[in-house]
């Protein structure tokens, strides 16, 4: 699949929740569009610190009008700095990138559950699983209900069901304290999240007999296969998260790596 | 007409641009954004007898208008590039040049030996200054003893032409480039990364699960000039410049320096397109200065008082 | 309540914050900005028995994150140091530690000799890393043989702290680290700056009349944490970290690689009032996680797997 | 006199010419002004490319509002960023900076000359001296009408005399072409422009009884005399341009120092 480096123009930007930002972008000229997990590779002009490029997910793509949204959280400079720049400037991104989920088959039951900083690819896979003719379930979590994002989005999609820490909005306590996770039957779960979760995730019961993919946020220098940075410790060796990834078979993975995602 | 070829010693190169080991995979990566043929040469990664992990993740931290790395040459090994790699990048109208290592005198001369049956590649570089591994990489390069013999030793064993790669992390890079000079090296390329750490101060740990790293990208530009500028001075061969190039104005002053050729290294990660634009940069300025070919400024800094 | 003291080998700290040699003066021009009393102590500028006037105009470049300097130790010598100097700065509440340079050891014990008599000097930063000079400077630094010497002979003529400064452009830096141990020095300080060039390539000359200049910085950091990590371990005598401080993360991260003091150099052209800056937020951190002296996390960071 | 680091607002900002910004910052609280000759130091964030600040003299300032005028000329990097920055943003600056013209006496003849890059402190300096009660003559050469800023300022101060390479306005040729420099008779002499330009001026037959004192404009570290990067040469040794300058007796200077000044 090509690749694209293009300065993208920032259509909108607006504050979606206590350090979270939703940008939409202009796509401009035509390219084969995304798979759902796919990110770009944003630069960030303006830093010293913002020295590489940053990864961000497709939060969702409108192939038609080529508009992009990814959603940012604010946690250093390059994504404060991204986050403060306004409509009319633009950004340079490498995109595609990455592989993509496996779509699930027509009549699966599937779980996407998304924590805190991993929820920004969850949307764009929800709304391809939709065109897919499934009818998701959302299970998202977060610290409380000023850190979350507009949820409709998501309840458009599918079953939305909402969990946090503080009980401030859906129910208190962790994602995987869901009943769901203890109880539910699926044939699917995706997952995108601290790493303490996604572990806790995919070894929950209703992860049993599920196929679970998750998406690695690793630290990566190119975001294109170069430089061997951002390598998941996996059952075959040391694979790339910028190209064999971001998102990974669950049962692959080794979880023994320190720091395996963006918790 | 500018003519951008240059000579490096034998080896013909259509520019002076080359992509550094390590940065570029084996160049095919760099196909989703432009025709690898149209650079000097392709370096590909570090290469060793055995497929290797490297190290473990994390293995990259970012720095001042720099980065540490820690990758330890993950590779598949020379094997897998013989069968699945050099078939493939056989297909380049460009040099492409391999970046040897090893743990001892006889990984490189097992490496060398399969390399010769290798036709289109007519050169390697041979790396002891990887910064990144317990065995030797940086020990043969800032050991004078241990460099003498490894070159010598490779030398014998490789009929084409000869690049070494220095360590930037010695006392005098030039006593390292005379040896090399002496024991036949065809050229040198200069430098591989500086050693260092990054310290996470809330955490108190090392961001690097190695805790060393090397330290690549502008931040060491001026290192790496100066030590160019005192090789090209010292040694006859001649010097491939390496060292935080993100831009032809960057290349361009390796050039001034006393560098041949130059290749980018952390540049192709803030632009995948950053060798192509080099190129076109470097053409440009021969132009407007009226240079027909880089050699003519090739060293010049020193003819004009500051 | 915090204890911001520090004891460095018997020399007691108000706090690990110190100005580096070179970029403070005197530490007078600082009190437009804030009262240098406020310091663990002020290292005063490189100075020689005779008045120098340095190299020549232009002596500084700016780099990525970084800058290179070419100043060359002008300074007005020790005799005006003794005369004007001395007596003004003998009122501030904090050590005054005067960083001494020679192009011989006859050069570094003439000043030795003429501080002995300053009571209020309790230690001196003896320089054998300035890039610089022509004569002295570096190469005491870089040849174990002559770091050794005019170590063991300014030990001998000086009987209160003795801080040696130690150059990052060589291979071993714990060689010297060990070296100035064995010869009685009480600390080290390092690092001094990194030596480079930089090139205007329009006009196709360096950008310092010197050609070569120190590169100094938040470029260097990562190979200042290197190098200070790797003597801390290898020395039992404290060590004092330099390179790239402009934050109080940056003090702290030279803090948790094993230095017990720092010092700020070009963070305070960015900021003069960087280093009160700094022991704030020193403090601030020891706060937050609960530490009553930076002791307590010195050297820490080994202790957690990253 | 003290010295203060403070965030400057940017009240106005305005092109001049071409590559040329007049910006106006508002000094915010009391301090004890400017004299003429006198510069800032002004961090530009924003770039690796422009780590350390960069110097700019006091164009105008007027103590009973604080605002304080800039005047610069785009030449790299820092210069181009701190002309883009929108009204109402900050900047952090260091000031106030560096010795200042010596004031005439009462019913002496004084020129200023000026050239392309440096013409910015003339303005103060001449509204100083208007101050003093003399009124001033002005000679500004610029390569041709297009680079030069609004001339009413120096015209209501006193006689504007304009040269340009091109003839575009005023006189063609260079200043030191001018006849006022060859025939003229002055008791002091104020320069400041390209290294070239101050030599020949403070040569000229009307400056060889005059009084000259010439602006460098010096690379700098620092900027308040700590770093010794800045030297002049002088008959005294080696002075720095930002604590015994900018302002020197162009009778002290060496002249030999390669790329003395803005030029
Ligand atoms: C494939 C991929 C997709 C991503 N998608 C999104 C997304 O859609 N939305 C989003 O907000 N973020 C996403 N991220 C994470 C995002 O790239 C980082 O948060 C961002 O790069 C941080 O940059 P910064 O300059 O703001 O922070 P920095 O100043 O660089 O770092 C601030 C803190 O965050 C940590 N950090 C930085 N990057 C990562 C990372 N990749 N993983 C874990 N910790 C990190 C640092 O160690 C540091 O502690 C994604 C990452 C990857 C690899
Ligand atoms: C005391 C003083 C007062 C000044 N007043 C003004 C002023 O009022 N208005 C104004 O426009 N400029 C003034 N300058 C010059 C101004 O500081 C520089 O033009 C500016 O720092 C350039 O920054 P930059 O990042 O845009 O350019 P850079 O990218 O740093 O440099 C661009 C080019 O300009 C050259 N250059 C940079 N700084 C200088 C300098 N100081 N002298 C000579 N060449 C230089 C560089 O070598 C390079 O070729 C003054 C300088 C000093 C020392
Ligand atoms: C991620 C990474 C991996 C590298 N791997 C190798 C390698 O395998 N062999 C080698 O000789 N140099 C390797 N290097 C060093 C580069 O080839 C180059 O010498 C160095 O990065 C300095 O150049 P730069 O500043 O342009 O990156 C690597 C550098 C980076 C950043
Ligand atoms: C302008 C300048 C002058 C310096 N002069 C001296 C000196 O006289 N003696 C010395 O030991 N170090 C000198 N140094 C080195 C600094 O003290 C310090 O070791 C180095 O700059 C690295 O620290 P930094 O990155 O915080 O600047 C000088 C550095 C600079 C930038
Ligand atoms: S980030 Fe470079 S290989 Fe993945
Ligand atoms: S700029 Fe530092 S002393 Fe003048």
């Amino acid at each position: 699949m090509g690749k694209y480096v293009r300065d993208l123009t920032i259509k909108e930007s607006r504050k979606a929740g206590s350090d979270l930002q939703l940008i939409t972008l202009f796509t401009g000229q035509p390219f084969p569009g995304f798979l759902p997990g796919q990110f770009l590779q944003i630069r960030v002009d303006g830093s010293s610190d913002t020295f590489l490029r940053r990864p961000f997910s497709v939060h969702d793509y409108d192939s038609s009008s080529g508009e992009l949204k990814i959603l940012v959280h604010i946690v250093g400079n390059g994504s404060r700095t991204l986050a403060a720049m306004p409509p009319g400037e633009s950004v340079n991104a490498i995109f595609p990138l990455g592989n993509s989920f496996t779509m699930p088959e027509k009549g699966q039951k599937v779980l996407l559950v998304g924590g805190g900083c991993g929820i920004a690819p969850l949307l764009y896979l929800g709304r391809k699983i939709v065109e897919n003719g499934i009818k998701p379930q959302f299970l998202l979590g977060f610290r409380n209900s000023s850190v979350m994002p507009e949820t409709r989005p998501y309840s458009e999609l599918g079953e939305l069901l909402i969990v946090t820490e503080d009980g401030s909005e859906g129910e208190a306590g962790f994602v995987t304290d869901h009943h769901v996770l203890k109880e539910g039957e699926y044939d699917r779960i995706y997952c995108c999240g601290p790493d303490e979760m996604m572990k806790a995730v995919v070894n929950a019961p209703a992860a049993l007999n599920a196929g679970c993919e998750v998406s690695l946020e690793n630290l990566m220098a190119c975001g294109f296969g170069v430089c061997l940075c951002c390598i998941a410790e996996t059952v075959r060796g040391n694979l790339c998260t910028c190209t064999d990834g971001p998102v990974f078979n669950s049962a692959d993975l080794k979880w023994g790596q320190p720091g395996i995602s963006c918790g | 007409m500018i003519d951008m070829t240059v000579d490096l010693n034998g080896l013909k190169l259509k520019n002076p641009v080359m992509t550094a080991s390590g940065t570029s995979g084996y160049g095919t990566e760099l196909e989703d954004f432009f025709d690898p043929s149209l650079l000097g040469a392709l370096i590909v990664k570090g290469t060793t007898p055995e497929p290797r992990e490297g190290n473990r993740y994390p293995r990259m931290a970012e720095t001042a208008s720099g980065m540490l790395n820690s990758v330890g040459l993950q590779n598949k090994g020379i094997g897998h590039f013989k069968e699945v790699i050099y078939p493939d990048i056989s297909r380049y109208d460009t040099e492409v040049i391999v970046n040897i290592n090893g743990n001892t005198i006889d990984d490189y001369l097992n490496i060398t030996g399969q390399l010769v049956s290798m036709d289109k590649i007519r050169a390697i570089e041979l790396n002891i200054s990887c910064p990144n591994v317990k065995m030797g990489g940086m020990a043969f390069g800032t050991h004078s003893a241990s460099a003498r013999e490894v070159i010598r030793e490779v030398r014998k064993a490789w009929p084409r032409h000869l690049m070494v790669k220095l360590s930037p992390n010695v006392t005098s890079v030039t006593e390292f480039a005379s040896i090399a000079e002496e024991e036949g090296a065809d050229s040198l390329s200069l430098i591989n990364t500086l050693l260092g750490i990054a310290i996470d101060a809330e955490k108190r740990r090392p961001k690097l699960a190695n805790i060393t790293g090397g330290l690549s990208g502008p931040a060491i530009k001026p290192v790496a000039l100066r030590m160019v500028w005192q090789v090209s001075k010292a040694v006859e061969i001649p010097v491939v410049g390496i060292g935080g190039i993100v831009s032809s104005d960057d290349a361009l002053e390796f050039i001034i320096a006393g560098a041949s050729a130059i290749q980018v290294g952390t540049g192709i990660f803030l632009d995948p397109e950053a060798p192509v634009k080099i190129v076109k940069g470097i053409e440009d300025y021969c132009k407007r200065h009226g240079f027909s070919n880089t050699e003519e400024f090739r060293g010049s800094f020193e003819d004009v008082a500051p």
